[in-house]
């Protein structure tokens, strides 16, 4: 690891359909907020990272641009990070490798998207190109049904087993979600009503599956010498990871999904991490469909390949059990999408610094953050701990 | 180049958006239907800053006192574009001008005219920066930055 | 959100694009419109990567070794999609697959069809992964990936 | 300054219209060019930084995503720059902080645009919300024609006087541009024509303006033991500076022009330079507009403001003038947009390490390179050279 590197403090947006509010006064709702929870001032901000997923979602290119007032961002450097799924977690790294360089002591980083401005599927329409993959992998349902489905024959995982799994979770995850004050959908859900869904593409049905969301973060990133200033209790990076794949959907693996795999490693490695799921006391995985959160599971280390399934219905992963995942209701049930990463990372700062509120879990002192980008093409990860 | 030129695909893409105002933007084109220019005060830094804005950029408090602000001003710059290009909102030939309407502490974006733009050489006659202007309004307003059809020379 | 909803814009934005094959798309679009698929060797790596690439993702080496690859293989995976958004570039209902062409080294991403789409419950019996699967070409070739109109079962 | 940084090789496509090659293509002739150049491998590289300028210029979102392969960045770290204009400026800043922070020893820094696929100016009509300065600012000369004509009035500098230095600046640099074997246009003008060009947007002509280009450029970023073990000449990070603006183009001033003053002024800190004129071998001004290109030498302190016309017209800053700018013909003759400010980097890399060939300053040490974005919103810097 470089220069040690903190969070010390996040703010959050209301998310959820906001046509309340124009998009940088949306924006501004993060930033306010993480203004007031420090207590520190646009002064003492040394440079500014955002990022959406692609600019096209909303129609305006340059959301840096559009977002300098808003972000508090006029006579300072600012930059823009954009990953596709991942840009959330991207934006954090970049804030990361901005401090750790020893170029700035505090730097904010806002993720935002409005995903009711703009048609979310026809904007990830325009992520391939049009000679060949367009038409195939267009829509993200789409290509996660696929790898889901390479993922049960690979292991030979009965459908019905699986089917049941990714209930479990949808129905935990909604439950999770009433805990936390900033969650968009907040809806009582029975294993039956998802297995029953109205089907999405086949086997992902209509509460596998995140929603649209408009919503914004903002994360503070101090380095060791203003924690110390500062005096606040902070979420120390312990490591960070992130992997590219190939740009053709056919020529890597998607089971034993490589960027998945090596991008945990990475951090694992530099945070000295080896049992992930012993030594992790919470994980904010990126799950924007359940099958897919089981998958994530596995490359992740935090059980065997093809074993996810089982031990999500032993409730292994839920707030009591021995890894909890995504204690915020996660992806799924809030999806602001250049947001959504770093919400994973400010919601695994929030656990480390006992800041989580009602979803709190107890005592958690290292925590994963995640998030996921292309067509299924990258994953990067941030883990954040209480202590150096 | 001299490389052999290989295919080309030709292709399009359209994307439809509905984009939120917000309180801010809703009451300053409300203003605009109704022949008037608003502005908001930052409290801390004194500026009347127009279009009307939800907070100062520079001090980053929320500017709620609203001003009604003049439609006359002095032009600081102004730029003829006379070139056109596919999607291109506003159609040529326009002045793109910078506006310092009086009593405010920013420059305005809008347009000149309310004269024949057709003949650069007579337009170069008419336009000077530094020259006074007044808003002119559309008949038809709808709420929208175009209620105001220019500014003309005074 | 309980909050008041204020005014919105609706706009549209559709720009226009001409992009270029280069030499591989060209001569891989060539094969469609004859009804050859069209893959390169890596001669580092020995993989035989379809469609056609100018070079290797893994080796980087240039991939000038042109073969002509088999049109039946095993379906891989596939996906079910019967829901519709703007701009949507193929038509639903469609099945996306992955395909592994007899003697490549990649799977080659395209559609499962050739039977009645419309009834999802039918489909699920036709179909499954592991099955052996043909090219079919649509008679009016143009030099377009959709030339091959979809693989069906064999 | 935080770990010592240096650029070790640099790669450049033919830039222009090249319809000849796919886009990734285009983006990997650069890559193969830097690999090249170093000797070095993909195994090497530790992460990758690309951008372009906004994705929609080619209608494929997610850059990054389409050139994994053609950047070699399959199994590695990867992170996506934009900040519209000075994206190249940008995407060396996030390469820079990413090697400084010790978290990588060896990083590929990749710009590329391919403007003949799309239409530039209705995409960047794009940058702008649609509520209300779309209707104005859409279009890049007409923003560089105010800003001209409000410099131009504040120091009261005789029209005709300006117009002579533009034209004499087009001349230099279609000149320079014969002796870069990677620019773009290559034609003799003469002051003349300059002056008479078909009028873009009053005062701006045909000959003052940058043209489309198609082009990729590539710059390895190295820590210092790297460099060490390498045993290249490099070109050392001096200093990094980054200012944005407001986004109302009327809220701040375009003529005392904070964005590229502060920005000048942070990198010149960090690099002890009190004199620019004086201390600077050589800079590469980002210069779409022959006018603009005078008031950015009145901003980075090359000489007094409202001066620039007398000094440009005396050959000041000519090839064999006292401060050379734009050896290479600049963005004047070659703008691949979202490359173009990676590509001054690397022409001032080559200047300070003697790789610059035919169009070399002798003895350069010390070279400043720039970008602008936004709408006249942002300014970035970095200042490179030979000795630590
Ligand atoms: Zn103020
Ligand atoms: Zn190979």
């Amino acid at each position: 690891m470089g220069r040690p590197v903190a969070i010390i403090g996040v703010g959050q947006t209301k998310h959820g359909r906001r046509m309340d509010v124009s998009y940088p006064d949306l924006v501004r709702e993060a930033v306010v907020a993480v203004f007031n929870e420090t207590g520190l001032t646009p002064n003492d901000i040394d440079g500014v990272v955002s990022g959406t997923m692609p600019s096209m979602m909303e129609g305006i290119a340059l959301t840096h641009f559009y977002f300098a007032d808003a972000m508090q961002a006029a006579g300072k450097p600012i930059m823009k990070t954009e990953t596709c799924g991942s840009t959330g977690v991207s934006i954090a790294h970049t804030a990361y490798y901005w401090v750790a360089s020893g170029m700035a002591d505090l730097v904010l980083a806002v993720g935002h998207e409005k995903m009711n401005e703009g048609n979310s599927q026809a904007t990830m329409t325009t992520v391939a190109e049009p000679f060949y993959q367009r038409y195939f992998i267009s829509g993200a349902p789409g290509v996660f049904s696929m790898q889901s489905q390479m993922w049960m024959d690979r292991y030979n995982i009965p459908e019905e087993k699986i089917r049941d799994a990714a209930a479990f979770i949808s129905v935990t995850h909604h439950d999770d979600a009433f805990d936390n004050p900033y969650a968009h959908i907040k809806m009582k859900v029975t294993m039956d009503e998802v297995k029953n869904a109205r089907i999405i593409t086949y086997p992902v049905r209509l509460l596998d599956v995140c929603p649209n969301s408009d919503g914004a973060c903002a994360v503070i990133f101090a380095s060791k010498d203003m924690v110390k200033k500062l005096g606040r209790k902070p979420a120390w990076v312990k490591g960070v990871g992130y992997r590219g794949e190939e740009y053709f959907f056919g020529d890597s693996d998607k089971v034993v999904w490589e960027s998945a795999i090596q991008a945990a490693k990475q951090a694992y490695d530099q945070a000295g991490i080896k049992d992930p799921r012993k030594e992790l006391d919470v994980a904010e995985v990126y799950n924007p469909f359940t099958f897919q959160e089981m998958l994530f599971y596995e490359c992740f280390g935090f059980c065997e390949p093809g074993e996810s399934p089982d031990m999500v219905l032993k409730g292994t992963f839920t707030r009591k059990g021995e890894l909890p995942c995504d204690p915020s209701g996660g992806t799924l049930c809030t999806n602001p999408i250049g947001a959504t990463g770093l919400i994973r990372v400010a919601e695994a700062a929030l656990q480390v610094m006992g800041k989580a509120g009602d979803h709190q879990v107890p005592k958690a002192k290292l925590a994963l953050s995640h998030a996921m980008g292309g067509v299924d093409q990258f994953n990067g990860i941030m883990i954040l701990g209480s202590k150096l | 180049m001299e490389a052999k030129e290989y295919k080309t695909i030709k292709t399009e893409i359209r994307l439809p958006y509905e984009l939120a105002y917000g309180a801010t933007w809703t009451r300053f084109f409300e203003g605009l239907k109704n022949k008037t220019i608003f502005g908001t005060k930052c409290t801390k830094c004194g500026r009347i800053l127009v279009p009307a804005r939800s907070f100062c950029p520079r001090c980053f408090v929320d500017t709620d006192e609203w001003v009604e602000v003049s439609q006359v001003g002095t032009l600081i710059a102004w730029c003829y574009t006379n070139y056109k290009y596919f999607g291109m909102p506003t159609e040529p030939p326009f002045i793109g001008s910078l506006i310092r309407l009086n009593g405010t502490d920013v420059n305005f974006l809008h347009l000149m005219g309310g004269f024949d733009l057709n003949n650069f050489d007579e337009v170069k006659k008419i336009i000077k920066s530094g020259m006074k202007v007044e808003a002119v309004w559309s008949d038809d307003r709808k709420g929208h930055i175009m209620d105001i059809k220019y500014f003309r020379p005074l």
